[in-house]
């Protein structure tokens, strides 16, 4: 098996669960086979111990000595701009997608109805025009 | 601790009673004038609406506009509303003469004949006309507001639309 | 029941009577709403005015003087119950029996948004 | 109790106290002793309680002159803390020397508690902890904390992960699929 995903220091991960739930930060250090001390200082997480279970893998990683400080680690995070890579796959999309959809007021609700009828308005259209050219 | 005094009256001495002056409502800070509200219940429920003021009563005084969605000006209770975040420039609306004495309906004449109490399921009795004044009051305010609403392309059409629970949406998550 | 141009309430079930293990206590009611499963969402719905509305045989004058067969009981959320979103709600008149696993309106006022 | 909601169980006291002075002898000796406990009521009668395993006195005859916490200098570096504890089990006394990983010397002592009561079924009352510190890396005696020095090393996969919906509101009580916990990736 291939595994792509490994706990070590300087993986990013998601946090899953409890305070800075849905942020990015960084394993910083591992102390067991359950546990690893995570950091997110450009995220605000705040640094701590928390369970695999409570994060989620991602696929990168950055350089940082072990036990790295909340400043070396910002440092080295904007130097790499993982986080931003990070944001730019499918799974970062998706949850930008969902974080703004959370903050979306009743105004903007309404923009966004007005906005897929229009949409579909104009599939429709050119599915009839593409049925009736089909059909000669 | 105040030290107490050293003279005593022997004699009970009245106290004035103060009496009861009822302080203008603190309104929540969501509601501002200009805010969009949406009412939630009465015969306009759902309407999407302008705040124009807060009277010292504690109520709100609204409007559609009329022109856009059908709500005169009237007021409102605060909590049956849910205030948006989404405000209107108002400031060219001129609402100074709207307080409590303006929305006081005129009494209803209490004396009855036995006569009109008979007839009164016999006959229609005709529809009470509104006051011309408040009438002119709409107009202007509609005027200045439709104009204020002009300024997003979609501002008039949102307010047209009455707001609806849909399936999925629990409003506890929503940002309104 | 008129449909109602808008939705304007949540919906809930009657889960039944706050109880014990043995006894039940029908001047309280446990309410599910749809869309609340922890006891911070509740935080939101207390207060709320909730509507149980049901048919009875029985005409009666209901609104705007027409008979209808339409009753409602009228009645608030008190406090969350346990830590999964349910709520407790109190009737003006306690829910019957029958109510437990029917529908109610968890309406949103009044409003502190 | 102990580690629900990530609340800390035990802390560490430092409780100071003597025999009562008397006219005879107005001079006493101090002790201070460092002890494990969830709070100070507790903390002053486990003193009382090793005190007077030790030494000729006991709580009617002494008294507390202090109860201090001690916090962790730096409860966010994780460290190895050796721990050594004297177990009465079911038929013999032992004395046990045992290594933790973590942040704070007191969650290691509640680790050991964990630890020792689902290997050993020991109880909170069979257990003494006679020593308590901070050991260094090369130090470290255990295999199972000794493979986690070596940063280099340290990367290991998590083949088995139990998928939960993201959001509580997404749970259910069933399911249309089998939930699939072997990740390969």
């Amino acid at each position: 098996m291939g595994f792509a995903r490994f706990v070590e220091v300087g993986r990013v991960v998601l946090v899953e669960y409890g305070t800075g739930f849905g942020k990015t930060a960084v394993i910083v250090d591992v102390l067991d086979q359950n546990k690893c001390m995570i950091d997110g200082p450009t995220t605000g997480v705040a640094r701590q111990l928390i369970a695999y279970k409570r994060i989620a893998l991602t696929d990168f990683t950055i350089e940082i000595p072990r036990g790295a400080s909340s400043a070396q680690l910002e440092e080295a995070i904007k130097a790499n701009d993982v986080l931003a890579k990070f944001a730019a796959t499918s799974w970062g999309k998706k949850l930008d997608k969902q974080r703004k959809r959370a903050e979306l007021n009743d105004f903007d609700r309404f923009k966004l109805m007005v906005a897929k009828k229009e949409k579909s308005r104009l599939i429709a259209k050119e599915y009839k025009k593409l049925k009736k050219a089909a059909k000669v | 601790m105040a030290r107490a005094p050293r003279y005593y009256s022997a004699d009970d001495v009245p106290t004035k009673k103060k009496s009861f002056k009822p302080k203008p409502a603190k309104i929540r800070a969501s509601i501002t004038p200009g805010t969009v509200l949406i009412l939630l219940a009465g015969r306009f429920r759902g309407k999407r609406v302008v705040c124009l003021k807060v009277l010292p009563s504690g109520t709100l005084v609204i409007t559609g506009p009329y022109a856009v969605n059908g709500v005169p000006l009237r007021r409102v209770n605060p909590r049956y509303v849910i205030a948006s975040s989404t405000k209107v420039d108002i400031s060219s609306v001129s609402v100074d003469k709207f307080d409590d004495a303006y929305f006081k309906k005129a009494a209803k004449k209490s004396a009855k004949s036995e006569k009109d109490f008979f007839q009164k399921d016999a006959e229609e009795k005709p529809k009470a006309e509104l006051p011309a004044q408040f009438k002119q009051d709409q107009k202007e305010v509609d005027n200045a507001l439709t104009a204020a609403l002009k300024k997003d392309a979609l501002l008039k059409c949102y307010m047209k639309a009455r707001f609806s629970l849909t399936k999925g949406q629990a409003p506890h998550e929503m940002k309104f | 029941m008129g449909k109602q141009p808008v939705r304007l309430y949540s919906k809930g079930v009657v889960q039944g009577y706050k109880r014990g293990i043995r006894n039940q206590h029908p001047a309280q009611t446990r309410l599910s709403i749809q869309g609340v499963c922890t006891r911070d969402d509740v935080q939101w719905y207390l207060g709320k005015r909730v509507a149980y509305i049901y048919k009875a045989s029985a005409l009666k004058k209901g609104t705007r003087g027409k008979e209808t067969k339409i009753r409602v009981i009228w009645g608030k959320v008190i406090a969350p119950h346990g830590n999964s979103g349910h709520v407790r709600a109190k009737f003006a008149k306690n829910l019957p029996p029958t109510a437990i696993g029917g529908p109610v309106r968890v309406m949103l006022y009044p409003s502190h948004t | 109790m102990a580690n629900l909601m990530n609340k800390q169980w035990l802390h560490e006291y430092v409780v100071v106290g003597r025999k009562k002075p008397t006219e005879t002898e107005p001079e006493q000796p101090v002790y201070r002793m460092k002890i494990f406990a969830p709070n100070q009521v507790v903390a002053k009668s486990r003193y009382w309680y090793y005190l007077r395993q030790l030494k000729k006195m006991k709580k009617a005859s002494g008294e507390v002159l202090g109860v201090y916490e001690i916090f962790e200098k730096d409860p966010l570096t994780i460290k190895n803390y050796g721990v050594w504890i004297r177990y009465k089990s079911r038929s013999d006394t032992v004395n046990m020397y045992r290594e933790y990983r973590d942040t704070k010397i007191s969650r290691a002592v509640e680790q050991m508690y964990m630890e020792m009561s689902g290997n050993h079924r020991a109880r909170w009352s069979s257990i003494q902890v006679l020593k308590a510190e901070e050991v260094k890396d090369e130090d470290c005696r255990r295999e199972h904390i000794t493979q986690m020095h070596d940063a280099d090393s340290i990367r290991f996969p998590l083949p088995h992960r139990v998928k939960r919906a993201y959001l509580k509101k997404h749970r259910g009580v069933f399911k249309a699929k089998r939930p699939m916990t072997m990740i390969s990736k």
